[in-house]
């Protein structure tokens, strides 16, 4: 049987607010059915995207941050947007290691993080418009029943 | 007279903050139990049927331990 | 010190997403360091306000319930609204143990609950509009300590 769904949030780009984002996401995901290790992932690489956003996107300004989830049948998308600065060079942005803030004693893992827990990552990103991160994950609960 | 006001005033206010803790720490006895009875990881709903609480509760509670999946694995070193 | 946050959700009036609402209040609501029993309250009231937004406001089609949450210090706000078919007489809704669906066995006490439950409660209504329930509650939590 098919089954969507869908969901929007908006908040504001504070860094408590990644805490609640991350529930969110998760809260959404709990339909799918997943095992607890399944929640941990997505919780990760949802943290990831969001803390780009508000540290990078906006540099720590109080702006907007948009969380798109969808839900196709066994199929979770996620997409995390900002209208912050935007990413140059979206190649370099990718690898691992490479951050744009050594002072902070940022790790520059944070897209191999969400590569690594999430299926499919797709980064779009236009200088002064902002960034818009869609990531995909299939769940194997709902499959085996 | 104060010590008697606070100890009603603890009583009456439980933060929420613990007893979500509190129901984490059970999910995870349970997905140990689970795992052991079934020799698989079991899904959110398992637990959550186990707890009598809806999935979405189970997965905000267990938001409120850190990396609960890290406390439950071997340690290599 | 003054203290503001703010977030919007936006998702399909299925039944099933009712839970995820009330969890995503409660997750925002977390950072006022609430009681058990302050949580417990703002959950019954939004699972009121969301319900009645998919089952009188929608009819259970498949439409969007929007939720607004601001705090202010340590004051909550929360907005339910949907653009469904509206209240006719707003006096009457509130009456204890009105309903217009006596015959899926509601209460009709929906109103009042959110009025036990909360401190203030708002309902604004236009036939083929749409309703939006505004509450308010505030938390002794940070008050006291
Ligand atoms: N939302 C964003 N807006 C602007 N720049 C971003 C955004 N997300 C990532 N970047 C850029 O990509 C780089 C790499 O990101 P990431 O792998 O998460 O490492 P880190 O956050 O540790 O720097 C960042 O240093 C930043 O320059
Ligand atoms: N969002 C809404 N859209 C349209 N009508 C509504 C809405 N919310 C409440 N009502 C009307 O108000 C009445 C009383 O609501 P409530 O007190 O929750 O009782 P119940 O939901 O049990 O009927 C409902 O029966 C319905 O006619
Ligand atoms: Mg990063
Ligand atoms: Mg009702």
């Amino acid at each position: 049987m098919e089954y969507k769904n869908y969901m929007k949030l908006e908040f504001h780009s504070k860094s408590q607010n990644e805490a609640f984002a991350r529930v969110v996401v998760a809260a959404f995901a709990a339909q799918l059915d997943p095992t607890i290790e399944e929640i941990s992932d997505i919780k990760t690489a949802v943290s990831e995207a969001v803390t780009n956003a508000i540290i990078h996107g906006y540099d720590d300004k109080n702006e907007l941050v948009t969380i798109i989830c969808r839900i196709n049948d066994n199929e979770l998308e996620i997409i995390v947007e900002d209208k912050g600065k935007g990413i140059e060079d979206i190649g370099k942005a990718r690898e691992p290691l490479y951050t744009s803030k050594p002072e902070l004693e940022r790790s520059g893992m944070g897209f191999t993080v969400m590569e690594t827990f999430m299926d499919t990552v797709e980064v779009n990103s236009e200088m002064g418009k902002g960034t818009k991160i869609s990531m995909t994950k299939k769940f194997k609960s709902l499959d085996e029943d | 007279i104060g010590e008697i006001r606070r100890y009603l005033r603890d009583n009456n206010s439980i933060r929420v903050s613990r007893s979500l803790r509190d129901t984490a720490y059970k999910a995870l006895q349970i997905r140990d139990q689970l795992i052991n009875k079934n020799s698989k990881e079991p899904v959110i709903s398992e637990i959550a049927e186990q707890l009598n609480l809806p999935r979405e509760e189970v997965v905000f509670a267990l938001d409120a331990i850190q990396d609960p999946v890290s406390l439950f694995e071997p340690i290599y070193h």
